[in-house]
């Protein structure tokens, strides 16, 4: 007999190869499925989506979390990027969309998406994390979920777009302008002021999202991208860039997204997200099979620009060792770090630590609470921990 | 440096365009309202989400607090306890409330329920007249809770 | 009267202000859409979509076409990226899929998506271009297409995946294996011969696409990624890697990706793209609407590494300009270039040449056509050029 | 460094995965056939796609163009004209035709063909006996047509 391969590899098989047709697989049989103008994921992916929640009689309120522990790399696939909305995904005409500048500006302007689209474009890999990411770990329990459930609300895209400077410049901005309101053109018409340095500096107003026109749910056809802030601020569907002196004091920058301290003032006009990192794998609903050799891999970010260092411990903080970070490591991207890990089938703590090059540590939750109190629920930036249990059950913890 | 495509704003487009109301009450249009007014207004747009006189539930509780916001205990924050400026209160509910069908109501009536969700909140008298010249001069009890960020807070 | 905002800019004008509610966009005016686990473009853009075109008989074989000229940046979305497929899209279970390594290795070795998954990863962002991409510019006529027509076979995506040395050195390479054969799992087994050399520096054997799990389209559940070799290689539906002595010499790089020359002979394991570069914007469907400032932008690649220079010509290469090259610039990755030009309204003929880190110059045209003759079909990377008529409309041309 | 984690692979295993033939014909399994046995096969299961005689219409023309592979205009590239290996015809038909149902016919289908594929193209005769010894030795006609390709080509 002569059997395929196994001659080659040194060792001849009895049995008869595929007398009556050959033993495959059954997709290598028949033709699979024609071409598709637009792709979609594989039907055995179905559960990775993301989860969300909204209030009672407000379906389109609250936010939809990115399955972190599902993904790899640093890019968020469009259909999985985190979403943030108040009053549900408008369904925006691109053709009737409108953008005015107004306000303290020489020449108040109108700009349609057709003419913004002839004007020179810039692209800036960033993530966007919403201003109440983690929240839940200010809280005194540690709650029982997974990583995209409790940080969920931080992607990261290539955008692409014209520099907010350009278009304020062609308006001709007034000395006196200190900050800017955008609004969004969304039913809640949400509006955040924005410092006039960050306008004249690396804000976008994005229309494209991974090379594509933006998504719906992410402010299709326009969204302010001011790289390194909170999500919050940076307004989808927008329709309105107005020049004032003074913060607009609207309700998203007052009684949301300040943060409330024990002695009972608030922080306000927190902007940057700072430096932070979370472990994806292994993480909850990721469980360890049996003891040997894993890779522990993870997020980590900061809005002050690059990250320079992850250390990753397993034994909840006392010791610590530097991962690889993924290249190329970009200003206020995610950057993916990973690190071997063998495991010896005892419990352990996860936890990571990321640096950012302005020399900014993560700090420990215990730390951070120390400063903000519990109650501060925006800007969470602690460390976590991922508890493993002997049986290899990975669940949240408090280390 | 771009091609130089944006148009001309008329002030006319530009006063269609703009909904907003900074805390110098700038944006405001004219007409006014009180509480008394406004309670009709809230009773047939609003308890059906807020509840009985601004209790909360099923959505957001929109009076007390005030005065509780310290502590370790979870705070009630609220248009009352916790929002600095009046006129934020015009801006919002003008432009997002009633959730089911924001910017429906008549200016009037963003005048009235203001005053009335302010008066269930003790900051104003239920006939005290709210417009344009009175809202943005509103003490709100939590005007001076809010402190800028520094690196380190 | 009192009007919001045009006091400020300075106008006061004399109509009443929204004296029974709000004159704003429609979608303002009741809550948007509700959040959905995975999203979707907007339904205004479904005009941005592959085109394909298949023989008679076969629906799922031939090739989807990425439509440059829509997208900007870097990234292609997953939904967006090209497809050669010669059987149609196999539907894989991936928990049934397997991945043998075999012939002349000391250990013959199966694993299985899970199992893979355990393993250290690595993310490369990647160009992915087919070797027929162009295939119409080898022609003596210039075909009246446009960008995606003509040249959407190449995408590029973060591809995350384990190293293959990791696995081939699992399985124990023979000296004398010189060779891989790389063989899919859809109906056509596709199969290519790819050197030990490639095979054993920065192949990965893929299993995320822009964060999520590799497409259906993209080879589900891996694929073979070959940074900046021809598509036909980096064979999808990964399903077994033999090694063995000399090149299995199968049907697609004997019969199809080898290149006819006039003596009658043709070019054999032509694996590397060379060095290349499109104008994506303005191009033919993106007419020129009046005279005026424009941004030139496109995208470059090279299979031998970065790009370092793209100089644009808008007189037929008469005379250049260096553009703008967008941060970050990676290696057998697309690269964007940018450059402003002012359109006279007169005739105009757009082109773009490339330069890599290895010093290949993006040849004219006719210089490759000297070469190579004009039935080579495969790794056409000449200079492409778009004519600018006076009404502003742009056409594919030879110049 | 990686975990470790691959399964060995049984010999038994390895023959079922394995559906590749080599040029020197590893691979290729028990049996045989000739192109007069061939043609039945040809005209049951390939001729809709491939036309009388492998004539091509509505799909790949599988005969003639043999030695005018040269010139500037454009050439018949067939299994006779091009393909250097006879193996490789075998190794194709067998995973992917027909097309409508790859991998369905059985060894001796595939040999019997194969060698009506080369018959047509005048490389063997009607009844030459097409198995595992004979395939390999084949002589192409356009078997040294190829050149491994080297920069600046
Ligand atoms: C159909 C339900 C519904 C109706 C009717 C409704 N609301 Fe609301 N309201 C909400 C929801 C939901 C939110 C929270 C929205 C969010 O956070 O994005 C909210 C938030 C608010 C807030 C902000 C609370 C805070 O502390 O941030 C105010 C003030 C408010 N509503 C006032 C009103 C008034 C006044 C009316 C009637 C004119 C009204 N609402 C009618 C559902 C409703
Ligand atoms: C239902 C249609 C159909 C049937 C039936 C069919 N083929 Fe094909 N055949 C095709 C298509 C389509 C291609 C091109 C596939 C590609 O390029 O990916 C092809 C390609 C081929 C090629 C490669 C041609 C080249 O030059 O690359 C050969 C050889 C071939 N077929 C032989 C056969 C044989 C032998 C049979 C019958 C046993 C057969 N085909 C039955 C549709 C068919
Ligand atoms: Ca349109
Ligand atoms: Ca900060
Ligand atoms: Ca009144
Ligand atoms: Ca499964
Ligand atoms: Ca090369
Ligand atoms: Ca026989
Ligand atoms: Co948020
Ligand atoms: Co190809």
């Amino acid at each position: 007999a002569f059997i395929a391969g196994a001659a080659i590899a040194g060792a001849v098989a009895a049995e008869p190869a595929r007398a009556e047709g050959l033993a495959v697989e059954p997709w290598m049989t028949a033709p699979g499925s024609p071409f598709t103008g637009y792709g979609q994921p594989s039907r055995f992916e179905a559960g990775v989506a993301r989860v969300f929640a909204n209030p009672p009689n407000a379906p389109g309120s609250g936010a939809a979390r990115t399955p972190l522990h599902r993904l790899q790399g640093m890019v968020t696939p469009n259909g999985l990027h985190f979403e943030r909305s108040h009053s549900g995904v408008p369904d925006i005409d691109p053709d009737k969309h409108r953008l005015l500048i107004h306000g303290l500006v020489a020449r108040p302007l109108v700009f349609s998406l057709e003419t913004l689209s002839r004007y020179p474009m810039e692209s800036q890999i960033a993530f966007i994390e919403c201003g109440g990411n983690s929240a839940q770990l200010y809280q005194t329990e540690a709650l029982d979920a997974d990583a995209q459930r409790l940080h969920g609300l931080v992607s990261c895209a290539e955008w692409t777009g014209v520099r907010l400077s350009t278009l304020l410049d062609e308006a001709g901005v007034d000395p006196t302008a200190l900050w800017v309101l955008a609004e969004g053109g969304d039913a809640a018409g949400m509006s955040r002021s924005v410092p006039i340095a960050k306008a004249m500096g690396d804000a976008l107003v994005a229309l494209y999202q991974n090379g594509e026109r933006i998504r719906p749910s992410n402010g299709y056809p326009m969204r302010l991208l001011l790289p390194g802030y909170e999500g919050n601020m940076q307004v989808k569907w927008l329709r309105r860039l107005k020049l004032v002196e003074t913060p607009a004091m609207t309700r998203d920058e007052t009684a949301k997204y300040t943060l409330l301290r024990p002695d009972g003032s608030a922080l306000q006009f927190v902007f940057a997200m700072e430096v932070k990192s979370v472990i994806t794998q292994p993480s909850p609903e990721l469980s360890l099979k049996e003891p040997g050799l894993y890779e522990i891999s993870g997020l980590a970010w900061s809005g002050a620009g690059r990250i320079v260092k992850v250390e990753v411990s397993a034994d909840g903080g006392r010791s610590w060792a530097e991962a690889h970070l993924q290249q190329p490591i970009l200003s206020k991207a995610l950057t993916r770090f990973r690190l071997g890990w063998r495991w010896d089938g005892g419990p352990a703590v996860l936890q990571s630590r990321a640096t950012d090059e302005e020399g900014n540590v993560q700090p420990t939750r215990e730390a951070l609470l120390a400063r903000r109190g519990a109650r501060a629920l925006y800007h969470f930036n602690g460390i976590a921990s991922w508890g493993v249990a002997a049986s290899g059950r990975v669940t949240h913890v408090y280390a | 440096e771009g091609p130089g495509l944006g148009r001309s704003a008329a002030p006319s487009e530009i006063a269609r365009f703009d909904i907003s109301v900074g805390p110098d009450g700038v944006g405001l249009p004219p007409g006014s309202g009180t509480a008394r007014e406004g309670r009709m207004v809230y009773e047939a747009r609003c308890v059906a989400c807020h509840g009985e006189k601004g209790e909360g539930k099923p959505n957001d509780r929109l009076v007390g607090g005030v005065g509780a916001l310290a502590g370790q205990k979870p705070a009630t924050k609220t248009v009352g306890s916790y929002w600095p400026y009046a006129t934020t209160v015009f801006d919002y509910v003008r432009r997002a409330m009633p959730f089911d069908a924001p910017k429906s109501l008549r200016d009037e009536d963003v005048y009235a329920v203001t005053a009335y969700l302010l008066h269930l909140n003790g900051v104003i008298g239920e006939d005290a007249t709210v417009d344009a010249a009175t809202l943005p001069k509103i003490e709100m009890p939590n005007r001076n809770g809010f402190a800028p960020f520094a690196p380190g807070d």
